[in-house]
């Protein structure tokens, strides 16, 4: 049984640090050999999560209920209010969208979301994280020098807007909802979302655009 | 634990590399072949008794420069390591010859039957997990209150970041009774009523050049006092 | 700067190594050949306008994985080289190729002559520099007075650690003025008084074991209020 | 001429980190060649400095004042009140020691040294520091766990004494006087010099023991 012995494993973690070998692909093939040679793991059950996560889950689900939610006012007010039910409706609750929250931007306000202690994410409508959200270069600065961030990533936030920096330090997850692009209203939900990228849901994309304007 | 975990705010890790292509463009969701085993590993393992919590712990107590300086899913593969050790399912002699010891299957069942990857769509929306739970007592905190957070932690799993302690913030939202994490992390489920709280950066960094910014964390009763 | 030097109170950095040898009862003080070179060019480098400040925040700088993971003084060496190109004596381009591109010599006069090991003797007595300064300013506080020190440190070269930050503490004693490191970190030579000030560890860590063993830490006077 | 220009330097040592040799001791070479092909250094001079650290320089002063101050009351008493001043009666005063405070054990009262921030140290009186008192283990944890630190070190220190942990934030410099072992009456400074071992005088050694005594 798990023992919760937070000293035992600080020492365990000493000695994985020296006996695993240091390459991580091998790190990882130690753990799936044992996992399937003490029957905790099927791994055919581990290639079906990697193909549910590369083909199905992953950001254009978000993309989805942000092109959705520019479309069908009152499916936007179900998800500012309730957006685990809303996601639902689409089948896309989840994992780690159990207490989800959308927050949306507007002319006058931008969120940014970071989990500066760990990498907490909404898997089940954003898939796997990028790599410089799990990073230490993020985390630490997202809460402290926002608009220096957001100007690393090419956004530049005028002083009169707001920024909110909205750090999951509990099992709330957030969603940001992007401001629709002008000169859309013509398009379809299928061709909002392909409009909509990954890092304008995180917080450090804002402006979106049409596909056949180019970016500035 | 004032771990090397708890970034925010903290100097000196440099550029974010903003030019990282995104992957899921390309039809793919990992750099690494290693890295989508080790997801698919954390995705279908059975580790009854473990806490989200506890699992946390036990990446936060990896040494600081492997913390800093190992791959994220790396850091994982030697977490799962670690709890599996913990847990009574890996001793240190197997987890070092890459091999199991014993027939001895910890489960009474047979090895789990494969998946498909319909099996794993259904079963990640299963796993839209709640922590709340309706508890007797009331909230002792309104929307509007004026909050300050402790000024301390402890050396246990906690999340109240250092850069938020002893910090006057404003309850924005009420969010009902969570798991609290401080307790999980040790085995014990309890919940305490979470509240959404707003700072203004100029409260949580004077230096800062937008002073009526805002930082949300959301926190746990315990971790607020009447300001 | 809340930078990775600042470890006091940190925690996860695991065991000391109490088994360490006492270099000096084995006729040695080194434990590689190259660690006493780097001492050797700390000492008789001729480095003219740095600060011993701007010196230490140049090795804060330096990436937390680098900082943490690499010897001691091998953070010197890297230290040395930084200084040496923010001062214009070495050009990026000449440490990556190792060897000087030019015969320009900053300094006016032909290199240093060879010190022997007794002249080395010598000039050690020479480098019992002192910081201190007669100033005008009475010193604010005098001993037994209760202090709270400031809650926030700065993006710069500081020492008022993470740990003894917003904690309150008594005047153990006056030091006279010294040399103010912040703006001695930026060239900039002003002087503050300088306090030792003590604190009772249950006011810095109250889970600690023993809650009226002390710590004392010495203080500028602009880093403490009365209390 | 100096910049003191932070941003420029941490880039610097992105490019440092990037292009300098991996190895410390090439390292070093690298930094000792630019130096000497700069005119900025002489050779002999760095051999001279480490023959001065490694044969004169070093914890056998300390050892000396110690012993001096526990048979000469007269000279613990200026060392205590200006420490600067008494060591360079022994031509010890040099550097980091120019404001040298000299902390005194007691039957009631432990001294533990630290500098969290870096890791100062009277070199002209203990010479080069142990490579523990350099590391992150040390420096977090003697502040928050003392008597632990001190317990790892084969200390126990009782609950009635009580520790006064020094953390080195400032340009003065911490020795610790320990207390003179017993039945030592008979020994003269150089004999009793040897028993002052160097943990004894940064306080993470306590009870001094005669030379015939086996330590428990």
């Amino acid at each position: 049984m798990v023992e919760f012995n937070a000293k035992k494993v600080a020492e365990v973690h000493q000695h994985l640090h020296s006996h695993l070998p240091s390459d991580s692909a091998l790190r990882v093939k130690a753990l799936e050999t044992l996992l399937v040679e003490k029957g905790l793991i099927n791994p055919e059950s581990i290639d079906a999560w990697i193909e549910a996560y590369t083909e199905d889950i992953g950001p254009k689900r978000g993309a989805h209920i942000v092109a959705k939610a520019w479309c069908d006012p009152d499916f936007k007010q179900r998800l500012v209010q309730d957006a685990p039910s809303a996601i639902d409706e689409l089948d896309y609750l989840g994992n780690a969208t159990g207490h989800l929250k959308v927050i949306e931007n507007t002319a006058s306000v931008h969120n940014l979301v970071v989990c500066t202690l760990c990498s907490c994410y909404p898997f089940s409508i954003l898939g796997i994280a990028p790599a410089w959200y799990k990073a230490e270069a993020y985390r630490s600065r997202a809460v402290r020098d926002p608009r220096g961030v957001l100007a690393e990533f090419g956004v530049q936030i005028s002083d009169d807007i707001e920024v909110r920096v909205w750090d999951s330090t509990a099992e709330l997850r957030y969603l940001v909802l992007p401001q629709r692009p002008s000169d859309t209203e013509a398009l379809g939900e299928d061709e909002l979302a392909s409009l909509v990228t990954r890092n304008s849901m995180i917080g450090t994309d804002r402006e979106l655009v049409k596909k056949d304007e180019v970016k500035v | 634990m004032d771990g090397i975990h708890d970034v925010g705010g903290k100097q000196g890790y440099g550029a974010i590399d903003v030019d990282e292509v995104d992957l899921y463009k390309t039809g793919k969701a990992f750099h690494h072949d290693w890295e989508a085993r080790e997801w698919g590993i954390s995705r279908c393992a059975r580790t009854p008794d473990i806490t989200i919590d506890w699992w946390r712990h036990c990446r936060e107590l990896i040494a600081p420069v492997d913390y800093l300086s190992r791959p994220y899913f790396d850091t994982w593969a030697q977490t799962d390591f670690a709890t599996y050790i913990d847990g009574g399912f890996f001793t240190l002699d197997e987890v070092c010859s890459g091999h199991s010891n014993s027939d001895n299957n910890p489960f009474d069942e047979v090895p789990p039957k494969p998946m498909s990857k319909a099996d794993a769509v259904i079963a990640d929306s299963q796993k839209a997990f709640r922590f709340d739970a309706v508890i007797n007592d009331q909230p002792i905190f309104t929307i509007g209150d004026r909050v300050i957070t402790n000024k301390h932690g402890h050396s246990g799993h906690t999340r109240l970041p250092q850069y938020a302690r002893n910090c006057i913030g404003k309850i924005h939202a009420l969010n009902g009774a969570h798991v609290f994490p401080d307790l999980s992390a040790q085995g014990k489920q309890t919940h305490q009523h979470l509240y959404s709280v707003v700072f203004e950066t100029g409260e949580l960094w004077p230096d800062t050049a937008n002073k009526h910014d805002k930082v949300f964390l959301d926190l746990w009763e315990s971790y607020l006092c009447a300001k």
